[in-house]
């Protein structure tokens, strides 16, 4: 069975173990995913920020070129790369002008058939169904399922779970034989673009996430999204200085803790490749 | 000859969409001043006869609308309304009338503003329609001197 | 030849504004049959009506339109005023100029020229109305109040005190609504019980008062004077007779688990409970979901333990018929749970509460005995965060009107809560306070000056859960918006005031129409608050909008005089507007075949079968004949008519053709 | 933030033109992350984020952002060049120009060579082929606006 992928620049440089982890599992259930050929980047919050037709022409090529590819339905496993092009089809969907003039920009036919599916939803349609007996080695950890805030808000348009205390990670961590607990920074905003530009306040607003998570006796926070794992990963050393102490919880991709479900191999998923050592 | 002004006949009940229209007017929602209105105490006296001697006469398009589905004042008269409408459209459509140019609706008595909308986009529709001159072919009458506004 | 006389009223500017009143006037006096024609400024006033009164007398007319405001206004004004002049009433007609043409239009030719064609279409019409009488009708001297909240209990006790009869139905097994809930009330925090159950048992106890507790409307028939009413009593599996209220059942009945609705599940009770101390009737009920004896078939102590032998477990639900003159609607309102919040936890926090929940915990008679408790661990809380506008004026959620008591009971519940817990810190987020009733503002300025409560402008962005804290994670808009977080023991919403469940059906059983928020729409907001568009039904309280105990009240007190008024007259008189079978000499007798399509139309069953019969009694014709005191003139059987036989007088089928001819065709 | 959402929301509710410039000028617009939470929370269902969005891109081509901005506004316009040439993100090219523009050398240095180790930073660029439709499109959106 294929499924169209769009990797999204972070996957091919900074998170490439998500994208690892991502092939891994997929292949584990005989998914044969295929990239969109040319594929180019969505632009993320750089584009948004400084030139909406811009910020919509870019996710639209990426849509054009799946049409032509002739995929039905793409997983994007990068939450930010998801909001883009979800927000990219609702609004040239609901405005024929805009939608006109991106078009002439991209000079590409675009229609907006392509389902975009995000890596939660590809998990529980592809993979939960026949999840039951492959768990071999339970994932046997308490684990803080961290959201973000691209993932399930603006509500409204994107339609995914619940906008204050989603559970779909939490079920489906439950179902890799782990134990999510309930904490309160699901879906608080990790400092995502200023990662670079203002690492100080990534460091207050992770370093609140981190430190919840520790405070509920999580061993680790599970993710979902490529640049919420760089800033709760990478710049561990700005959240430790704001709390004020080293915390060595390792911060997992949900693709990553299935795969260790599964008892696949820790190197393909690249467990190898994070700043926090992955101890579990 | 200046912009197609349609020529528009509302039969409205009384309890309904007679008190929407007047909540229109309260609440000074301007809308399209094509429509007649003519009160009935419900829908269900309204016999549609009079809706082809409205076309007889020069009209261009009719509004019919009253109270919703369980919202009648006499319980039942929108529901009866309802049946005959039902099947005088297959009629209308069997015999060549343009149903087009009826406007089936339901207007509570709160809601000032989609009595509005309702006389708003059936005036548009009906002036794009055009004038209801095929009718007199239809109903093979003698061409009578009936002048538009 | 019909004199007619055409009066184009200006409305001071309301019509004038945009249409060109003079020219009207003056190109409808032209039209044959138009006697007279003039336009005044203000016609529904006493110059305004003697002027149509003069004209009558003077120029002999024979029908009357007045151009002016909806006929839903002011057609009794002006057909009174015609019959006082000696003009048969229903020989006037109105043409709607405002709410249908001046206010709704700009000005310019096309206005004024819809003005025209308005008032040609009720000349026309005119010139084939009929004199018409009014029908008499008898009035059952007897009101139904549905609902036996505060305001039900002073409709019902202001009505009997009119010497007529009153029939009280209470879905609850007791009567006192939410009032009987509260602790104490604003401004004056007396306590609610000890104004309230005196007025609930002087209800029991008056001769003129029939009290059905745990029952509910099950339909309704017929008009003004003349309604039938079932009433379903859900069966309380108790003979009412006989049991004494000892209240030893209740104590021993193993069930003991039930939330209580009572105390807005904050408390426990039993499967045959009496909802609190001073309930009317003072009797237990048997709740059948969670009876043992209903769900596996044993158990039967209460039946066991009863001194008088009361209990009756196979008791069967029972419809009382009831003939009403007037109906009161106080069904009341409720408000919103905790779980319909996300961003306040989705109810997950058991010290999340509602308003109603803090009135039980503050009440003496409540589960904690007036202590402030929080309900997961019952310890004191030290702080309180209090939230106004929860869910009220957020049109994101659907609920953009103000809920008009929460400023209020607000300050009430942080002046308890400082009274009763020496030390405590209470904040309060507010967005505008809202105090407008009598020494409303002093009660508030005095909560927070004396007993200092922090009123912090601002709403709350989340409540999250920690380390047995809630977390109130707000703003401060006074302080440039500067966010605040309070650690709180325990936080109270004042969630919104709503319909209550099954409003929306109710409604349509009585055929009344509501708001989109499934509040009961009144006739006129201003000058009709306590009627509804149904002659004969009459609201109280806050079933047509969020409203506090003194408005409650005066409101009851309002529908009360209303009843009392249809009661005073021996006869209703009813509009003639009522269909009627055509009659012609013998031996036809009438166009009606007799097909009887129409009485299956009726929804009211006006419509008989008569018989003509011959000198030796054979039936020679059998055709239809309305009754008028049935008909309620709505007309669905002219149009079923397939001889056109039966008419309705004021729509009949020359008066609906002219207006559609007239429409249409300019003079 | 100099001014919290709601007060720029009221600033800009005023029309009052000095205020309005006193947004565009102001360091908040840049601080926002657009996460969404004050679109989720506002109970008139306004879209700030969108205005957010709105108001920087207003910001840049009328000259006025926030000197306070400095490294957030080069960081964006490294991120686009970076995309302009190649159709995806470059990491290190992003660096060097971000470096460029901010001369802020030492930053996050340390991280690269540990990135590096764990391969998270690859040396050669991954191009794409219709790299004249990418110019294409940044030409053809940018007519309106000069960022």
């Amino acid at each position: 069975m294929t499924l169209g992928l769009y990797p999204g620049c972070s996957l091919k440089g900074s998170s490439r173990e998500y994208a690892e982890s991502v092939i891994t599992v997929a292949k584990a259930f005989n998914i044969n995913l295929e990239e969109i050929k040319d594929w180019n980047c969505c632009g993320a919050t750089a584009a948004h920020n400084m030139n909406k037709e811009l910020s919509l022409a870019l996710p639209a090529r990426i849509l054009s070129l799946a049409e032509k590819q002739g995929l039905k339905e793409i997983v994007v496993p990068c939450a930010a790369c998801y909001s883009r092009l979800t927000m990219t089809k609702y609004e040239l969907a609901k405005d024929p002008e805009l939608k006109a003039a991106v078009t002439d920009a991209n000079g590409l036919e675009y229609t907006g058939s392509v389902n975009v599916l995000n890596i939660i939803q590809m998990l529980d349609k592809y993979i939960t169904p026949n999840l039951d007996g492959r768990v071999i080695k339970p994932f046997d950890h308490r684990v803080a399922c961290y959201y973000g805030c691209l993932l399930v808000r603006p509500h409204e348009i994107l339609k995914f779970d619940r906008e204050e205390d989603p559970q779909s990670m939490d079920v489906l961590m439950l179902k890799a034989g782990a134990t999510p607990i309930d904490w309160a920074f699901k879906t608080e905003c990790c400092g995502a673009g200023l990662s670079v530009s203002r690492t100080s306040s990534v460091g207050r607003l992770s370093g609140k996430i981190i430190g919840d998570a520790k405070d509920r006796g999580a061993e680790a926070v599970i993710v979902a999204c490529p640049m919420c794992h760089s800033n709760l990963d990478m710049r561990r050393d700005a959240i430790n200085s704001y709390l004020g102490e080293k915390i060595d919880i390792p911060v997992l991709y949900i693709t990553q803790a299935i795969g260790l479900a599964l008892d696949l191999d820790r190197k393909a998923l690249g467990l190898q490749r994070h700043f926090v050592k992955v101890t579990v | 000859m200046a912009e197609f002004e349609p020529k528009i006949v509302a039969f409205v009940c009384n309890w309904c969409t007679y008190a929407g229209a007047d909540l229109t007017g309260t609440s000074r929602i301007k809308y399209a001043s094509n429509v007649r209105i003519v009160r009935f105490p419900c829908t269900g006296r309204i016999d549609y006869m009079l809706l082809l001697k409205a076309f007889d006469e020069g009209a261009d398009g009719i509004i019919v609308s009253g109270c919703h589905p369980n919202d009648c004042h006499y319980t039942s008269g929108n529901f009866h309304a309802r049946r005959r409408w039902i099947m005088f459209r297959s009629l209308c459509d069997f015999t060549g009338i343009d149903t087009e140019r009826i406007k089936f609706s339901w207007v509570s008595a709160a809601e000032g503003a989609k009595w509005a909308d309702i006389v708003n986009a059936t005036v548009a529709s009906v002036r794009e329609l055009g004038p209801y001159s095929e009718y007199k072919k239809v109903a093979k009458y003698p061409e009578r001197e009936v002048s538009h506004g | 030849m019909s004199k007619i006389g055409v009066f184009v009223c200006h409305c001071g500017e309301n019509i004038s504004a945009t249409v060109d009143c003079a020219k009207v006037a003056e190109t409808v006096g032209n039209y044959d049959g138009v006697a007279f024609s003039v336009d005044y400024t203000y016609m529904c006033s006493d110059p305004g009506q003697n002027l149509i009164k003069s004209a009558i007398k003077e120029k002999g007319l024979t029908g009357v339109v007045v151009a002016s405001c909806s006929p839903r206004m002011h057609e009794p004004t002006f057909r009174k005023a015609c019959a006082e002049a000696g003009l048969n009433p229903f020989m006037c007609e109105m043409a709607n100029l405002r709410e249908h043409c001046s206010w709704v239009h700009d000005k310019g030719e096309a206005t004024t020229e819809k003005a025209i064609d308005l008032v040609r279409i009720l000349v026309e019409k005119v010139k084939y109305n009929h004199s018409l009488n009014d029908i008499k009708v008898p009035v059952t001297k007897t009101a139904l109040v549905i609902g036996g909240g505060i305001a039900g209990i002073q409709a019902s006790l202001d009505i009997a005190n009119t010497g007529h009869k009153v029939i009280l139905i209470e879905k609850d097994p007791s009567i006192g609504g939410h009032m009987s809930q509260l602790s104490e009330t604003f401004p004056t925090l007396d306590c609610s019980q000890c104004i309230l159950t005196p007025r609930m048992v002087e209800v029991a106890q008056h001769p003129n008062i029939t009290l059905y507790t745990y029952a509910e409307l099950e339909s309704l028939e017929g008009f003004i004077g003349n309604f039938k009413a079932k009433i379903r009593k859900k069966s309380k599996s108790l003979d009412e007779k006989l049991c004494t209220g000892c209240g030893l059942c209740t104590t021993k009945c193993p069930v003991k688990k039930i939330p209580s609705e009572f105390n807005e599940g904050l408390g426990k009770r039993t499967a045959i409970y009496v909802p609190f101390p001073q309930a009317i009737p003072n009797k237990p009920v048997i709740d059948r979901i969670n009876c043992t004896y209903y769900i596996k078939g044993k158990c039967k102590v209460c039946e066991i333990v009863c001194p008088t032998k009361a209990i009756r477990f196979d008791q069967e639900d029972e419809i009382v018929e009831a003939e009403v003159g007037a109906i009161v609607i106080s069904t009341g309102f409720t408000v919103k749970q905790p779980d319909f919040f996300p961003e306040y936890g989705y109810g997950k926090y058991p010290d999340v509460i509602t308003g109603l929940q803090f009135e039980r915990l503050a009440s003496a008679s409540g589960p904690t005995l007036g202590e402030i408790r929080r309900p997961s661990d019952g310890k004191v809380p030290e702080k309180i965060v209090f939230l106004a506008c929860a869910g009220s004026r957020d049109p994101a959620k659907g609920i953009p009107y103000c809920s008009k008591i929460c400023c209020m009971y607000i300050a009430k519940h942080a002046m308890l809560y400082q009274h009763k817990v020496h030390g405590g810190k209470s904040y309060v987020f507010y967005m505008d306070i809202r105090a407008g009733g009598k020494m409303y503002e002093e009660f508030v300025r005095r909560a927070i000056e004396d007993d200092g409560v922090n009123y912090v402008r601002g709403r709350v962005s989340r409540i999250y859960e920690k380390n047995g804290k809630l977390i109130v994670s707000g703003a401060d808009t006074l302080l440039n918006a500067m966010p605040v977080e309070i650690e709180a023991d325990m936080v109270v919403l004042a969630t919104a005031g709503v319909a209550n469940e099954g409003a929306e059906e109710l409604a349509q059983k009585l055929h009344i129409s509501y708001d989109p928020y499934k509040f009961f729409a009144e006739a006129h907001p201003k000058l009709k608050p306590v009627e509804t568009n149904t002659a004969g039904i009459f609201l109280a309280g806050a079933c047509q909008a969020p409203r506090d105990i003194p408005e409650s009240v005066a409101m009851a007190s309002g529908a009360a005089v209303k009843v009392a008024g249809l009661f005073s007259q021996d006869e209703l008189t009813r509009e003639p507007i009522i269909a009627v079978v055509n009659r012609q000499a013998a031996p036809v007798y009438s166009s009606c075949v007799g097909c009887f399509l129409c009485v299956s139309a009726c929804p009211y069953q006006a419509i008989e079968k008569e018989e003509i019969k011959n000198r030796n009694g054979e039936v020679i014709k059998s055709m239809a004949k309305v009754n008028p005191g049935l008909c309620q003139g709505c007309g669905t059987c002219v149009a079923f008519c397939r001889t056109k036989s039966i008419d309705i007088q004021g729509y009949t089928h020359e008066q609906m053709y002219t207006e559609v001819m007239a429409l249409l065709n300019e003079y | 933030m100099d001014y919290p959402p709601s007060v720029i929301m009221r600033m800009l509710q005023t029309g009052i033109p000095n205020l309005e410039d006193k947004v565009l000028r102001s360091f908040s617009i840049w601080v926002c992350l657009t996460c969404e939470m004050c679109f989720a929370r506002c109970p008139m269902s306004i879209d700030i984020p969108k205005m957010m969005d709105f108001l920087r891109e207003k910001s840049i081509n009328e000259k006025k952002a926030n000197p306070k901005a400095k490294e957030i506004v080069a960081f964006h316009k490294s991120f686009l060049d970076s995309i302009k040439y190649t159709g995806r993100l470059y990491e290190i090219g992003l660096f060097v120009d971000y470096k460029a523009r901010t001369l802020k050398i030492l930053d996050d240095l340390a991280l690269a060579p540990k990135m590096m180790k764990r391969g998270k930073l690859n040396l050669i660029p991954e191009m794409i082929k219709d790299r004249s439709g990418i110019a294409s499109i940044f030409r053809k959106s940018n007519k309106k606006n000069k960022n």
